[in-house]
């Protein structure tokens, strides 16, 4: 088979990375997101970018740093509040911004892996974001029509991952990983550690390898951005 | 003698029903959690992907990869399950959610909310706001009845950018509980020593018996 | 909170069923099939069903015990080839069929139970399934409308679940169980073992127990429509 | 000497690539995976909701939760991953299978393909045929190039319902290899001693250079 496991992030990046090309990328906050690919990206130098991910990280680490060295184009996100560089390039006009509710976002990543081009939803109707989308009834209910997203690359963050491309996540660093998964036209996973194949129980893989074309073993900070605790 | 913030959460804590499904906001709407009426069982969904919430965690517990959907670390209870994105926002616009307790800077007497920006200032996004008030069967709204410079958050008309319309079905304010009834809002309960008069002073809204 | 374990098929269906509901069943072929809530509402005598199931079952099983005693209306399905008792009704006009492709089964009662009324796909255009349905052009392509499904009652198969109504499927037979959970407006689960709540991974549950209003233990029989062996 | 369905498949085994995912339909597609070229490594969805389709079990391995989508009993390959119907036609509509291997009744030049229905006789249903035509990158169908009465089955417009329209890329018959392309069909390859004049009296559809 076609091997999928590269040895570096740089490595499973080689080939794909464009200028103006779009990127789906994993993770809820700094919570599951791919700091390896992020890293080689910057490092790549690659700009323009067009990027689907539900927050913009900080301003010095996840999407954070590629909005730091300016490689990001437009970014297509629900929540960007954590973020100062962002908001300094936004309202200087640098940055162009696309506001979704994040489960419009969710759903439009899952819908263009899926071969859904578009879908209808209450959410929004009413509001700014209904603003020049075609409006339905069904059932006397008045609804949106939202757009499927594919992506020129997904990259995401799992816990393990097989030679296969087969992948599991771990508690809420799932979040946007699987949906930017399928939603790639070529999908780069970087994971905790990798396992041989056949260890991950059949029924518990949460993206089957077919969605995943490269797979890296990566080091992971996972820092926490509320670091929130009760008296032991 | 209007309620302080705890006791607005204490309020909102009436809402819950046993067995219930919740979502709960950022701020106030966190602190109903500590009101759970004892021996009621209520399961907490954090809309990042996450059902069956538990409390902040001990140094001993923290993990990078609980948190909630703002963003602070949590912990797990015995129930939970883990799902996308895409399954969490399925539950919320599906309308498996019983009740959503949500912040609000604005509410107007047909029930339209804003809560999610205001022109001029830094504009941080909608997160699941408009997701969750599309979605859920019951959005109940705590926030205070007045602003910082006494005019009445409860408006004839949102002044700001929406967040939904017509999804608002309760308020509790520090001055009482009002609920989105034809016409306008009607008083349910008002705080201790909190006047009708009291009310109706700082009420832009419609008030209707 | 509520009680949502009941002891038998039938206890969990006591006032959940009426003449003329809908109602949406898991199953592929019969596997993953509700068999003791089927056989309940066999006993309950309940009629004018329309079920959504992307089968019928065969004549003395699966759905097709409750074509037999005549309880069903309409069948929404997309293939119905193994059930000679179905084809002597819809042939005879005392039944009506629905055919649906089946991802476009699969997707509608996935849509329905995320709250999304219609959506767009490419499967079926220029055939058939395309009459009547609203074409609609994205990116140079055609695409017909299919309308999400909710049911007045789904009823599912899985392997284990808890008190909670948290499910795990086994294997194939999880195909559409998970997708009808979230359609109904009640949906009652049936699995072969009830498990203590916090023995399910939580990664690893497919049905989070929020779509779950009541859970039984059943016996299943679990028949194989096609045995089909090698040389061992 | 036309090809026999045996070999039909095998020669239908020189559409794989390694590395492919591929969806076998119900018939002698099925038997290409007997055909699948030493050395390369080929994943088989099954849309019931596998993907790592392995081979018929023995007695001892038979599992009624383990079944294809013609519901016949399999078995789990180390690879293997298991998905409900939503996500597996979600793979299928999405593109992102390579090949899907398929029977059929009549295709057309133009790349309709017609393998659901014959009106009069009983009608089973498309199963998952429509999502797959519509939905994967690359379609091969395999089927005798007449029916017993010596028609073509290769036509200028299929007859029949349609499964798809314009989604056949490759057709293996006994006689031979053809691609739809602009215009009509062309011939790839001839089974051997399989004469282009035999195969133009055998096909009503248009050839082209």
């Amino acid at each position: 088979m076609a091997k999928k496991v590269f040895d570096t992030a740089s490595a499973a990046l080689e080939g794909v990375l464009q200028n103006g090309m779009s990127i789906a990328a994993g993770g809820f906050g700094l919570c599951g997101i791919p700091e390896n690919l992020i890293a080689a990206i910057r490092d790549a130098g690659t700009n323009d970018l067009t990027v689907y991910s539900n927050n913009a990280g900080v301003d010095d680490f996840g999407l954070g740093v590629l909005l730091q060295t300016k490689q990001v184009k437009k970014m297509v996100s629900s929540y960007v509040g954590e973020n100062a560089e962002f908001m300094r390039q936004y309202l200087s006009g640098e940055l162009e911004l696309e506001f979704n509710p994040q489960g419009t976002l969710a759903e439009r990543l899952r819908a263009g892996g899926a071969g859904i081009p578009g879908f209808y939803t209450k959410t929004g109707v009413g509001t700014v974001i209904a603003d020049g989308k075609e409006h339905k009834d069904f059932d006397g209910e008045t609804y949106i029509l939202e757009r499927g997203i594919r992506a020129d690359l997904a990259i995401v963050k799992a816990w393990k991952g097989d030679a296969q491309g087969n992948l599991v996540y771990r508690k809420t660093a799932r979040n946007f990983n699987p949906l930017c998964a399928t939603a790639g036209r070529v999908t780069i996973a970087e994971v905790e550690e990798i396992v041989p194949v056949g260890s991950l129980e059949p029924d518990m893989i949460h993206t089957p390898g077919i969605f995943v074309q490269r797979i890296i073993q990566g080091q992971h900070e996972k820092r926490i951005e509320q670091k929130t605790m009760r008296a032991a | 003698m209007p309620w302080d913030r705890n006791q607005m959460a204490e309020r909102a804590g009436q809402e819950l029903q046993d067995g219930f499904y919740v979502n709960l906001g950022i701020g106030i709407p966190t602190l109903v959690s500590n009101y759970i009426p004892d021996g009621m069982d209520v399961t907490l969904q954090s809309e990042n992907g996450m059902l069956g919430m538990g409390p902040f965690p001990t140094e001993a517990e923290l993990d990078a990869d609980v948190i909630n959907a703002g963003k602070q670390t949590i912990t797990e209870l015995d129930r939970t399950s883990y799902f996308s994105s895409a399954d969490s926002f399925g539950m919320i616009r599906g309308g498996h959610i019983n009740l959503a307790i949500l912040g609000a800077m604005e509410v107007a007497e047909n029930g339209d909310l804003a809560n999610w920006m205001i022109p001029g200032k830094l504009v941080k996004g909608m997160g699941g706001a408009m997701d969750l008030v599309a979605g859920v069967e019951r959005v109940v709204v705590i926030m205070d009845h007045a602003n910082k410079h006494g005019e009445s958050k409860l408006l004839k008309a949102c002044t700001l950018p929406l967040t939904g319309t017509g999804v608002v079905d309760r308020i509790i304010t520090n001055l009482g509980v009002f609920d989105v009834v034809e016409g306008g809002l009607k008083i349910v309960e008002l705080a201790p020593e909190v006047t009708e008069d009291e009310v109706r002073k700082l009420t832009e809204a419609a008030l209707v018996a």
